[in-house]
């Protein structure tokens, strides 16, 4: 597989990453990422803290959620 | 009442709260009008829902609530599984770092009621993983007993289903469930206008919630005010205890002492 | 509503007042409590029964109504004529020196209940005497109508008869009262608890007058207080404008944007 | 008729009066008029500023209330 | 009750009547469904209202009445005043042959509620000219009794407006006015469905009077059949008397002698 | 409605009935009324709880209940748990040769409430071993749908908890369990007098099941005539279909071609 | 005045009668007095039996009513 | 072990039984049995068909019901 054919599904759409992408890279890339905001990385919380270390895969679904009114 | 409480302030997970209302931040027109709301309905705690972000969204909301300095209680509004509620509950923990979860676990998207079996389920994993489960229920006392068995902070029934403004239409159960429970009773959904809320504490509730009643109200900050005095009236009622139903009358001026009218010898003469 | 209103106050005869509350003081158990119950409520008007003195009683409970300084409303509770309430009427007008009166003329001893015939008379003839007549009423609109047709100041609808508590028992008839009505309404009799005022505050009434719900309470103190804050929250409902009531639940949180779970291909790998 | 013999109706109890007593006198004698009081003779009402040149007559009926505790 | 009866019937001015159905024909939209709708129904009276006749229209309608033999009720209905209403029911005794009169005198065009004061006068009036007077009035206990006072022969309480259909608005009220008359109590205006009936004569009323929710119901011959069948369900409820209302559960089923589930040793060893 | 059916039958698990009224047998006080109480109710199903028999007793119940020629309904009342209910239900079973169970499996003895939980397991099991199940439940319209779709051949919601004759508490939830049911819904337990059972036929229940308020009335005969009357009054409501509620009245004599009183000139020179 | 130019009120509309015209005679005219009708002459009902003998004068104000479907 | 000494429970109360009787012994014996009668051996049914070859063992459990009034 090459990189670029890659994606992974972010709030259900489909985006294409580089290999070597970290989450953070992504959610920077996204201009998401703001105070409040929570990441699943396939239906698992991912900590804000390990968003550096994880590396995108292929296929991984990710989750992007924040506060809203609501409730 | 759901639990022993001192002065004005009631408890939930060990927290005092002063305010008897929370409030829910949905419905709201525009959020220059949710400030003014909060600043003026003075919540214990103010829900949000946690929703999928795009970039030019993610802000303004967020900023708002933080800087009312209000405790925040996020929501799993809109989950209909277990699964989806607990991920949801874990997302927003992390988001916003409060392991306080209002739990809401919905068997349809047209009554918006809540699932019996998802919700136990769901508080059950969420207890267990450390949350303070507020668990969004309807009104039946065995489901409310079975949430605080697993070890629900607080049980949250409706008074009718969300956003009809129904106010409670089966206080008998609410009674019901205010008699059996050792946790605090929320009274959530379907309060319409604040004698609704007066009456959820006069039944002995700790607290309710109120979103819709505010935030579609006419005028949503002169409703927040009108809810915020009405909780207080209400709590302070169920403290000082109502006169009993009667069904004959009782007069409140005395019936004895009474002037008698007798004409005069003199006036009857002329 | 009965009339328009600038602001939290309203008027009555030309004078305006504050609070929606009027005390009835019939039913205390003793004196000190209720000034304390005076200062905690505190009413619009304060209503007072006349009585036949004696030597010894006749001077403490004057006194501590006059140091409040809070007006006095005499009624004539306990008459069964007109020809007694308007006797009653004057009486209280010199005792008292004003020429305000809360008119009752009730049936019978049991159920308390307005006499239709004699309160009209009696009202006529007290207005076209120069006082200001606020008439304790039944729930009838016709009845209210022609009471404001003789020129009383205010119509006194009961929810329910007095010192029941049973709250308002015809809503329907309160609001058709509420809304043909060119002078205040005031909920009299039958609330037995704060959301009943609250109630018919939010149906439009321009005040409640409360006295069993108060003076025999476990706490009247406390419950004084109680409805002092609901009748302020009844009325800031009243003009922030309720919610309707609907059939059919209305998401509070957006149905849009819910996280969906798909578990991915490397954990189904593993 | 004697002035002892003469009576009024006081609050619906028979009371003795001597022939030039004034209403005032008759309050006084009985201890009542405080503030707040109003008297009606022959069911019509009688302000207090005549209660002193009123002068009580045989068979006179005589309400005297008080605001008290009601409503 | 309004008064003592033998069996299933019940008397109204000495007469003996066996349904405790009156039926009112206005609302019909064909005169072939009145006439199924009087032969399904069997009430005990129908009552029609007098109306100025042109030459065409004149005969139709009272040929069918005519023939179903059950006795004509003649009202007042649309009178404003007690000397229209007694014009109106000299005019009814003339043309039916009966000095029997359903009276009703309203107060306006828009609530059509009873003005008590021409009620009371026209109803003193007839039953001075030898009428037997059945008294349209609102629900208040003491206009209901000062009727019975004058000479009526009947009360008729509504449950709500003319033709609103919205029930019994409040029961303590008929309740009342059951318990203290000594003449028939028919309820009369305000019933929509069968259930309403039942519950007015489970409440101690003699009979029920409907007009709208049969005749402009969607089936009105079907539903004349539900209220014939409803009073009588209703009659037999209030003689068989009902269980008391308990704030607890009591169980129908003994909790003795229940079986319990012992898993045998046998069991247990494989 | 719960299900299509034709004329006034209706139909469980393919078995047609032809009366809107069960009858449960509990609190009976004596055998003898109970003989009469069947043949006069009329009921569709007969309920009845299986307890453990000594000699003496086990015969004349069951003689009685034989030869009146009522289907027979087995319950499993007072169990706690699924297995007691199902174990129950086998005995039944065994016992009367019918696989017809009214499942009940309640939470405590002191609401006599339905566990929900137990409740939908039992329904599981018991549906999978082929019983035809009738579920009593709460009025939980989506514990109502979740028994449907395990299997159950009826829900029977309550109304109010066993025994309090407090009739329907929450009509609303009522009326969403009978729009979205797909088999027929009994109401179940609550009902107090027969326009409790009109009215929930009138809310589109295809029957109830009564026993308290027929077993424990003052004249259980009489009541058992009452409601079998009422019943075919409310299935005959709800075909016919009532009025809308309306807010405003709505006359139902003509208000055109009423009479006008004009003194004329020849009376007024006298 | 002539008898031509008289006038009654019938149910509000003004009929022209000849002098000597009886209530019967009008009700016949007018096609009205089947059975279950009454008459009312100036707010007195007119009993059927007096049909024939009272004249109609002018000004006369006549109701004529009968039952309909109403109540 | 004795017959003597064995005992089953029935509805709650141990009774003892000798070896080799059967349930329908057993219910015969109680005077039980009655139609409407069922009964359950350890918590399972046991169809009154097989009570003649069903033998009693020693700590046997039988629950056995009939119809009563209720529900």
């Amino acid at each position: 597989m090459k990189g670029s054919s890659l994606c992974v599904l972010v709030n259900g759409r489909s985006t294409p990453f580089t290999t070597g992408e970290t989450v953070a890279d992504l959610m920077s890339r996204l201009g998401l990422g703001a105070k409040g905001t929570a990441v699943a990385q396939n239906a698992e919380v991912l900590p804000r803290s390990m968003w550096h270390s994880s590396m995108l895969r292929g296929d991984d679904v990710f989750e992007v959620l924040a506060p809203q009114a609501g409730g | 009442m759901g639990q022993a409480t001192t002065d004005d302030d009631f408890t939930i997970a060990g927290k005092s709260f002063q305010s008897r209302l929370l409030l829910g931040t949905g419905g709201i027109s525009n959020l220059d009008i949710l400030e003014s709301v909060i600043k003026v309905a003075g919540p214990s705690l103010v829900t949000v829902a946690m929703r999928r972000v795009s970039p030019d969204q993610q802000s303004s909301f967020f900023q708002i609530i933080e800087r009312q300095n209000v405790p925040i209680l996020p929501n799993t509004a809109g989950c209909f599984t277990a699964s989806e509620a607990v991920l949801t509950a874990k997302m927003a923990r992390e988001a916003l770092s409060t392991d306080w979860i209002k739990l809401e676990v919905i068997a349809d998207e047209q009554s918006l009621l809540p699932d019996p079996f998802e919700l136990l389920k769901a508080a059950e994993e969420l207890v267990d993983d450390g949350f303070r489960v507020l668990a969004y229920t309807n009104d039946d006392p065995v489901l409310a007993s079975r949430l605080e068995g697993v070890g629900c902070s607080a049980v949250m029934p409706l008074g009718a289903p969300i956003g009809t403004g129904l106010g409670i239409l089966n206080p008998y159960n609410i009674e019901l469930i205010v008699a059996n429970s050792g946790v605090p009773v929320i009274l959530d959904a379907g309060i319409g206008t604040p004698s609704d809320a007066v009456q959820a504490l006069e039944l002995g509730c700790d607290a309710v919630l109120v979103a819709t009643a505010i935030t579609r109200a006419q005028n949503p900050v002169g409703m927040a005010e009108a809810f915020s005095l009405g909780v207080r009236s209400g709590v302070a009622a169920f403290r000082a205890g109502r006169v009993p139903k009667l069904n004959n009358a009782l007069a409140s001026s005395p019936m004895e002492g009474r002037l008698e009218i007798s004409h005069s010898p003199h006036q009857q003469k002329s």
